[in-house]
C-alpha cells in the first residue's frame, strides 16, 4: 500500500525537476549559445531573460493549432504524443542518487528499479523512433516523409554502436541494474582515483564513453546529426506540418531525450552519484564552495554593474546562492542532497557538452551520416566490446 | 492486484490484436501490432520474464517492427482497397476461427486446472543472468547457429533488395 | 612390433606410383616399387626374427588389434593383424619372391608402356596379398581375397588395347566372382554360428564339436570355403580362368598366377584346417579335387604349344598337388610344396619371359629351339627349375611332393598312384618344353623381328636374340638356388605347433618310385624331342583322337561356354531384357508415372496459387490436429 | 471469506487463453487481410503469441528455458523480418502491387 504513494510521489517529483529542467534547459541553450557566438542572449523577459521558458511555453499554448487539410489525422495526433511518451517513460528507470530516509520512510531516489533497467530505457528510447517517423509520415508532405524516413534509419543505424558501448561496461560492472552498476562503480583506486567506468579496470571504458555520446547525438537528432530538421534541406524536418502544443511535444522529447542519455552516460560511466575525490579530502563541501563563490561573483558585479537593473537582481541571486550553500551545510540534508549534486553536476556537464557541440560543429552530410555510422562507430565499438571481453575474461 | 494488472494489459493486447486485423491501413496495422507487443512485454513482465520483457521491447517493438513502419512508409501503398472475399472465406472463415480458439482454450483448461496461480516475482529465473548463463552453456550451439541464421539473413536481404546493377 | 608397417609399406608404394607416377622419371617409379617391396621384406625379417620365428620361437601367434571396423551386437569385427608361423611361410614368400620378381620386372618391363600403371597395381597387389595373409579374421582376410583379384584383374588386363587380354581379364574376374561369392557364404555362416569371424574364437569354439561324419554345416561351411579356394587357385571346375591369365605381363604370371595369389586358396584351407579336420568328407572332396586337377591339367600340358601355357598348366596340376596335400590331411606337406612351387614356378616363368624377351615376344615352342648357347644363363636357370619341378633328388620339388604323396599313401594308396604318374607327365611335359626351347636347331625367322607380335605383347625394338640385363638373370639365379637348395627347409618341423606331423612310417620304395617317375619321364621326354624328334608327329597322327582332345584342353572352355554362358547370355536376353525388364520393370516405372500424373492433375485443383487459400488449408489441419489433441486430452 | 482465486492470483490458464486468444487473431489476419505487410504482420502477432505461452508455461514449470526459446523466437522473426521484407520490397519493384492475390504466378 504505501508502495503505491510512494511511488506516485515520486513521480510527481520527478515529473516537476524534469519539465522545469526541460523548460530551462532549452534557456540555457539559447544562452550558451548565444555567449559562444558573443551574442547576450534572452534578456528581455525577466532578469537575465529567466522568465523566458515561462514565456515560451505560454506562446506555444496560446497559439493557434492549425490542422493541415491533407494529414493523416488519427496518426498526426498520436505521433507528439508517442514522441514524448517514449522520451518520459525512461525517466522513471534512473535513478538520481543512493537510498534516503524522510521521515522514517526509507527509500530509493528512483521511481522504480527494474533488474534489466538499461535494456528497458534502450528499447524505449528506440522505441521513440515511432513519433519521429509517424510524424514524417502521417503530415504527408515530402520534406516531413523525408524527415521521418531519415531519422527512423538514423536511430536504427546508431542504435547498434550504442547498443555496443552500453554492452563494453556492462561487462565490468556485471549487471543490468542502474542501482547495481552505480554501487558497482563506487571507491577509489589509492584512495583518490575514482572506480567510475572510464577509469576502471581492467580496461578503462573511456573509447565506449565517446561512442556512446556521439551515438547519443545521432540518437536524440543533435547537431552535428540533425539531419531530420535539417532546415536548409527539408524546410524543419518531420515536425514541418506542426505547429503550438504539438510541436512543443517534440521540443520536448528531444531535450527528454538528451537528459536520458546524459543521465544514462553519467549511471554507467560517471559513477552516478558518487563524488570525484573521496568525502575524506572535503568532497562534500564542493558544492557549498562553488555556490558561495557565485554568490560572491554576483555580489562582486553587483558593485559596478554593467546593466541598471543588474544593481537589484544581481545581490538577490547572490543571497539565493548563499542559501543553498548554507543548505549544502546541514548534515541530515547533506546526505540527502550531495548524491543529487553530483548526479546533477554531472549529468549537466554532458548536456552542456551536447549545447557546445551544437554551438560549434557543422552539419554532417546524410551519406556521410550513414557512412560515419556503419563504417567509422560500428567497428570501433566492436574492436573496443572485444577487447574488454577478452581483459575481463583474462582477468 | 495481479489480476488487475494482468486484465489491463491483456485487454490492450487483445485491443490491439483486433485492430491490427480490423484496421485497413497498414501503418495503423502495425502500430497496434507494437502495442500488442508492449503490453505483452509487460504480461511477461508480471510472469517474472524481465529479461524477455526488455528483448521484447528492443528486438521487436524497436527494431522489427520500425523496420515494418519503414518499409510501409517507403512503399505508402495507402489503403487496402475493399473487394468481395471468396466464398468458403466469407462463409466458413470466421467459424473456422472460432472453433480453432474454442478448441484451444478447451485444451488449455483441460491441461491446466485454474488454481494454477501466478503470482507476481514468485518466479526469479527469468532474469538476465540466469537466462544468459543457460544461453550460453546449454544452447550455445543454437545460439551460435541463430547467429550464422542471422548473418545469411542479413546477406539475403542486402542481395534481394539492392538496386541491379544494370 | 607395428605389423600394420608391412602392408603399408606397398600401399605407400601404390599410391605415390599410382597418383604421380605418370610424371615421375622411371627411376624413380622403380626406386619407389622396389624400395617399397623391399622395405617391407626386411621389416618381415625384423619382425620375425625379433618374434624368433627363426629360432624356434612364435609358438603361438602373435597378435595385434588396431580399431573395431564392425560392431553390431555381439558380433565384433576388427582390423586386426595376426602372425604366426603358417603366417610367417607366406609373408617370407609373398614378400621375398615378391621381391625379386619386383626387381626382374623392372628389366622386363623397362620398354613397356604404362610402366607407373603396372608397378602400382604390383604394389597394390603387394598390399592386398599381405592383408590377406595377416589378417587375423575370415572378413580382413575376404578384403585381401577381392583386392587380389581386383589387381589380377587389372594386370591381366593391362595390355588393355588387346581384345584377348581384357577378355581374360573379365573371364579371370567372373570365374572368381563364383569362387568369392561361395566365400563369402561361407563366411556369413561362420559368423552366423559362431557369432564371430576371428579365426582364434572360431577354432577355438570348433574344438569343442565333434567331427562331423557324414555331413552337416561344418562341411556347408568347409565345402563354400571350398569353392572359393577352388575359383582362387584354379581348380577343377573352376581353373579355366589361369591359362588365359597368360595374357598379362609374364612378371604378373610369375608372381600372382604361380607364386602368390593362387596359392591363397592354399593358405584358406590351411588356416581354416581346424574347420576342415572337423569334416571328413570335406576333406576328401578336396583331396579329390586335387588330384583331378593336378591329373588332367597335367595331361592338357603335355600338348600345349605356348610355353607359357605349359607353365600355366603346370601351375595348375602343381596347385592340385597342394590341394591333395591339404586333403590327405598334410597340410604342412601342402604348405611346403607351396613354397617350392613358389620358388621354382616363379623360375620358370621368369625363365620363360626372359626366353620371350630374348625373342622379342615369341612364345610358340615351335617356333623356338637351340637358344641354350645364346641365352645359357636362362638356359641353365630354366633347368634347375626343370630338375625341381621334375622332383629329382635333392632338390626341392622332390621333397614337397613326395611329403604329399606319402601323407597320401598312408590314407588312400590309389591317390598316390596317380599322383607318381602325374609327377611323370610333369617332368615330361616340362622338360619337353625346355628341350624344345634350348635343345635343336632354331625353328623361328632367323632374327625374328616381329615386333609387337606374340602373346606377351613386347614392343621393344631391339631385335636380335639377346641375353636378358642383370635386372632379369640376378632373380632368375637366386631362385634357382632357392629351389635348388629350398626342399631342405624343412617347412614340417617349421610347422610343427600348427599342423601335428603325420605318423606312421612309408615304406622307403615309394621315394624310389616317384624318383623312377620323374627320371622317367625326363628320359621320355628327352627321347622324344632330342633323340628321336619324329615320335611326337607319329603319336599324335595315331592317337589323333585323344590328341585333339588333350591339345583342345578336353574342350572345357567350348563345354562352359555352351553350358553356361550361352544359356545365360540368352536367358537374360530373351527372359531378363524382353519380359522382365521391358515388361515388368518398364511397365511399373511407367505405370507409376502415369498414375503420378492422374493423381497431380487432381491435386492440381487444390494448388490454386492463392497463398491465403494455402493458409486456410494449413489451418484447417491445425484445427484437426488441435481437435484431436484436445479429446486427447480430455478423455 | 476466503477470496475467489484469482484475486490470490491470476491462474495460469488466463494466460494460456491469452495467447490462444492472440494467435487466433493472427490467423485470421493472415486469412483476411490481401496485404501482404499485413499478413507478415500477422505471422509476427501468432509468434507472440506462441511466444507468451513458451513464457507461461515456463512458469508452470518453474524453469527458464521456455523464455530462452522465445528469445530465440525472436531472434529467428528478425530474421525472417529482414528477408520477408527484402522480398517484399522486390516484389514490390517488379509488380507495383501488395496484393497478395495479384501476386499468385504459382498459378498455372
Amino acid at each position: 500500500m504505501p508502495y503505491i504513494v510512494l511511488s506516485l510521489i515520486k513521480t510527481l517529483i520527478v515529473v516537476l525537476i524534469l519539465m522545469h529542467t526541460l523548460a530551462y534547459l532549452q534557456w540555457v541553450e539559447r544562452k550558451v549559445i548565444a555567449h559562444v557566438q558573443l551574442r547576450v542572449g534572452p534578456r528581455r523577459v525577466g532578469p537575465h531573460g529567466l522568465l523566458q521558458p515561462l514565456a515560451d511555453v505560454i506562446k506555444l499554448i496560446t497559439k493557434e493549432d492549425m490542422l493541415p487539410s491533407h494529414v493523416n489525422k488519427p496518426f498526426y495526433f498520436l505521433a507528439p504524443f508517442l514522441a514524448v511518451l517514449f522520451a518520459l517513460i525512461p525517466m522513471c528507470l534512473i535513478p538520481y542518487g543512493g537510498d534516503i530516509n524522510v521521515f522514517g520512510i526509507h527509500t530509493t531516489m528512483q521511481v522504480t528499479d527494474v533488474s534489466v533497467g538499461i535494456l528497458l530505457v534502450l528499447g524505449l528510447s528506440g522505441m521513440g523512433v515511432y513519433g519521429v517517423a509517424l510524424a514524417g509520415w502521417a503530415s504527408n508532405n515530402k520534406y516531413s516523409l523525408m524527415g521521418g524516413l531519415r531519422s527512423s534509419a538514423q536511430m536504427i543505424s546508431y542504435e547498434l554502436p550504442m547498443a555496443m558501448a552500453i554492452a563494453a561496461p556492462l561487462l565490468i560492472l556485471n549487471t543490468l541494474s542502474f542501482r547495481h552498476m552505480v554501487d558497482a562503480q563506487a571507491g577509489f583506486y589509492f584512495g583518490f582515483i575514482p572506480k567510475w567506468s572510464i577509469f576502471q579496470g581492467p580496461f578503462p571504458q573511456i573509447f565506449s564513453f565517446i561512442l556512446f555520446v556521439i551515438a547519443g547525438f545521432a540518437e536524440t537528432n543533435r547537431v552535428p546529426f540533425d539531419l531530420p530538421e535539417a532546415e536548409n534541406e527539408l524546410v524543419a524536418g518531420f515536425h514541418t506540418e506542426y505547429s503550438s502544443m504539438k510541436f512543443a511535444a517534440f521540443f520536448m522529447a528531444e531535450y527528454a531525450n538528451m537528459v536520458t542519455v546524459s543521465c544514462i552516460a553519467t549511471l554507467l560511466f560517471l559513477g552516478g552519484w558518487h563524488p570525484l575525490w573521496p568525502a575524506a579530502y572535503g568532497s562534500s563541501f564542493l558544492p557549498t564552495l562553488i555556490f558561495g563563490i557565485t554568490a560572491l561573483v554576483c555580489f562582486s558585479h553587483a558593485v559596478n554593474p554593467a546593466r541598471p537593473f543588474d544593481r537589484i537582481t544581481l545581490p538577490v541571486f547572490g543571497v539565493l546562492f548563499l542559501i543553498i550553500a548554507g543548505v549544502y551545510l546541514v548534515p541530515p540534508v547533506q546526505q540527502i542532497l550531495m548524491p543529487l549534486f553530483w548526479f546533477g553536476a554531472k549529468a549537466g556537464g554532458i548536456l552542456f557538452v551536447f549545447i557546445w557541440i551544437r554551438a560549434t560543429l557543422p552539419r554532417f552530410r546524410y551519406d556521410q551520416l550513414m557512412h560515419f555510422a556503419w563504417t567509422f562507430m560500428f567497428p570501433a565499438a566492436l574492436i573496443n566490446l572485444f577487447f574488454t571481453s577478452l581483459l575481463v575474461a583474462l582477468t | 492486484m495481479d489480476a488487475v494488472l494482468f486484465l489491463v494489459f491483456a485487454v490492450i493486447s487483445v485491443a490491439c490484436a483486433v485492430n491490427l486485423v480490423l484496421q485497413r491501413h497498414p501503418i495503423a496495422s502495425a502500430l497496434s501490432l507494437v502495442g500488442v507487443m508492449g503490453s505483452l512485454a509487460f504480461v511477461y513482465l508480471q510472469l517474472g520474464g524481465e529479461f524477455i520483457a526488455a528483448a521484447q521491447l528492443v528486438v521487436y517493438a524497436g527494431a522489427i517492427m520500425v523496420l515494418f513502419v519503414f518499409v510501409i512508409m517507403l512503399l505508402n501503398e495507402g489503403k487496402e482497397r475493399k473487394q468481395k472475399m471468396k466464398l468458403w472465406v466469407r462463409w466458413a472463415g470466421v467459424p473456422l476461427l472460432f472453433a480453432f480458439f474454442a478448441l484451444m482454450a478447451l485444451i488449455v483448461q483441460a491441461i491446466l486446472p485454474p488454481q494454477a496461480n501466478v503470482k507476481f516475482g514468485s518466479f526469479t529465473a527469468g532474469n538476465a543472468a540466469d537466462i544468459g548463463d543457460k544461453l550460453f552453456t546449454r544452447y550455445l550451439l543454437p545460439f551460435e547457429v541463430t547467429s550464422v541464421l542471422i548473418l545469411i539473413a542479413i546477406v539475403g536481404a542486402i542481395v534481394l533488395a539492392r538496386k541491379e546493377l544494370d | 612390433m607395428q605389423l600394420w608397417l608391412i602392408p603399408l609399406l606397398p600401399l605407400a608404394g601404390f599410391a605415390i606410383n599410382g597418383l604421380f607416377g605418370r610424371r615421375l622419371p622411371k627411376a624413380v617409379i622403380n626406386l619407389v616399387a622396389v624400395g617399397s617391396v623391399l622395405l617391407s621384406f626386411l621389416w618381415v625379417l625384423k619382425t620375425l626374427s625379433s618374434l624368433g620365428a627363426f629360432s624356434g620361437g612364435l609358438e603361438n601367434r602373435y597378435f595385434e588389434h588396431y580399431y573395431t571396423w564392425i560392431q553390431s551386437g555381439s558380433l565384433n569385427i576388427g582390423i586386426d593383424f595376426a602372425v604366426d608361423r603358417l603366417t610367417a611361410v607366406w609373408l617370407m614368400i609373398v614378400t621375398g619372391v615378391g621381391l625379386l620378381i619386383h626387381i626382374y620386372a623392372v628389366g622386363y618391363m623397362a620398354h613397356e608402356g604404362g610402366y607407373y600403371r603396372f608397378f602400382a597395381y604390383l604394389n597394390l597387389f603387394m598390399f592386398f596379398m599381405l592383408v590377406l595373409v595377416l589378417g587375423a579374421n575370415y572378413l580382413l582376410m575376404f578384403v585381401g581375397w577381392e583386392g587380389v583379384g581386383l589387381c589380377s584383374y587389372l594386370l591381366i588386363g593391362f595390355y588393355f588395347l588387346e581384345k584377348f587380354a581384357t577378355d581374360a581379364g573379365n573371364k579371370a574376374f567372373i570365374v572368381n566372382r563364383i569362387g568369392d561369392f561361395g566365400f563369402s557364404l561361407a563366411v556369413f555362416l561362420i559368423v552366423s554360428h559362431f557369432g564371430s569371424s576371428d579365426f582364434a574364437t572360431v577354432f577355438s569354439k570348433v574344438k569343442d564339436l565333434p567331427v562331423e561324419p557324414t555331413a552337416g554345416w561344418i562341411t556347408a561351411i568347409c565345402l563354400l570355403l571350398l569353392v572359393g579356394a577352388t575359383g582362387k587357385s584354379a581348380q577343377i571346375p573352376l581353373y579355366v580362368w589361369l591359362p588365359d591369365a597368360m595374357a598379362g605381363p609374364t612378371p604378373v604370371s610369375a608372381l600372382i598366377h604361380a607364386a602368390t595369389m593362387v596359392t591363397a586358396g592354399i593358405y584358406m584351407i590351411a588356416r581354416s584346417s581346424p574347420l576342415f579336420l572337423h569334416s571328413t568328407s570335406a576333406l576328401q572332396i578336396v583331396a579329390y579335387i586335387g588330384i583331378a586337377t593336378a591329373f588332367f591339367a597335367a595331361t592338357i600340358g603335355l600338348a600345349q604349344t605356348d610355353i607359357k601355357k605349359v607353365f600355366a598348366y603346370s601351375t595348375v596340376s602343381q596347385l592340385g598337388y597342394m590341394f591333395v596335400g591339404l586333403g590327405v590331411g598334410a597340410f604342412s606337406a601342402g604348405v611346403w610344396h607351396v613354397m617350392t612351387h613358389a620358388f621354382f614356378k616363379a623360375l620358370l616363368f621368369l625363365g620363360a619371359g626372359s626366353v620371350i624377351h630374348a625373342l622379342s615376344g615369341e612364345q610358340d615352342l615351335r617356333k623356338m629351339g637351340g637358344l641354350a648357347k645364346k641365352i645359357p644363363i636362362t638356359c641353365i636357370t630354366l633347368f634347375c627349375a626343370g630338375v625341381a619341378i621334375a622332383g629329382v633328388p635333392p632338390f626341392s620339388g622332390h621333397y614337397s611332393k613326395d611329403a604329399i604323396l606319402e601323407a597320401a599313401y598312408l590314407q588312400t594308396p590309389w591317390i598316390y598312384w596317380v599322383g607318381v604318374f602325374t609327377a611323370g607327365m610333369t617332368a615330361f611335359y616340362v622338360f619337353r618344353a625346355l628341350f624344345l626351347c634350348f635343345f635343336g636347331e632354331y625353328r623361328g625367322e632367323p632374327e625374328s623381328k616381329h615386333n609387337g607380335h606374340g602373346h606377351d605383347d613386347h614392343g621393344h625394338g631391339h631385335g636380335g636374340i639377346h641375353e636378358s640385363p642383370p635386372s632379369m638373370w640376378i632373380p632368375l639365379a637366386i631362385l634357382a638356388l632357392l629351389s635348388l637348395g629350398g626342399g631342405f627347409i624343412n617347412i614340417p618341423k617349421f610347422l610343427e605347433p600348427i599342423f601335428p606331423l603325420a605318423e606312421g612310417a612309408v615304406p622307403e620304395w615309394l621315394g624310389y618310385i616317384s624318383i623312377a617317375a620323374g627320371l622317367g619321364g625326363i628320359a621320355l621326354a628327352w627321347l622324344f624331342y632330342i633323340a628321336a624328334p619324329g615320335i611326337p608327329e607319329s603319336l599324335a597322327k595315331t592317337f589323333s583322337a585323344p590328341y585333339n582332345w588333350i591339345y583342345n584342353k578336353y574342350y572345357v572352355d567350348e563345354l562352359y561356354d555352351n553350358v553356361v554362358v550361352e544359356p545365360m547370355m540368352d536367358g537374360s536376353r530373351e527372359l531378363l531384357w524382353q519380359v522382365a525388364d521391358v515388361r515388368v520393370i518398364d511397365g511399373a516405372v511407367n505405370g507409376a508415372g502415369t498414375v503420378a500424373r492422374a493423381a497431380g492433375r487432381l491435386l492440381r485443383l487444390a494448388q490454386n496459387g492463392y497463398i491465403r487459400d494455402y493458409a486456410g488449408w494449413v489451418v484447417a489441419g491445425s484445427i484437426l490436429i488441435v481437435a484431436y489433441m484436445g479429446l486427447r486430452g480430455m478423455f | 471469506m476466503p477470496f475467489p482465486y484469482w484475486v490470490v492470483g491470476v491462474p495460469l490458464s488466463w494466460y494460456l487463453i491469452l495467447s490462444a486468444v492472440l494467435f487466433s487473431l493472427g490467423v485470421a489476419g493472415f486469412l483476411f487481410r490481401r496485404n501482404v505487410i499485413t499478413v507478415f504482420m500477422s505471422i509476427e502477432l501468432m509468434l507472440n503469441a506462441v511466444n507468451l505461452s513458451f513464457v507461461a508455461f515456463s512458469y508452470k514449470l518453474g524453469q527458464n528455458d521456455g523464455h530462452i526459446f522465445s528469445f530465440f523466437v525472436m531472434v529467428v522473426a528478425a530474421a525472417e523480418a529482414a528477408v520477408g521484407l527484402a522480398i517484399i520490397l522486390t516484389v514490390f519493384k517488379n509488380r507495383h502491387t501488395l496484393e497478395i492475390d495479384e501476386v499468385s504466378s504459382l498459378r498455372n
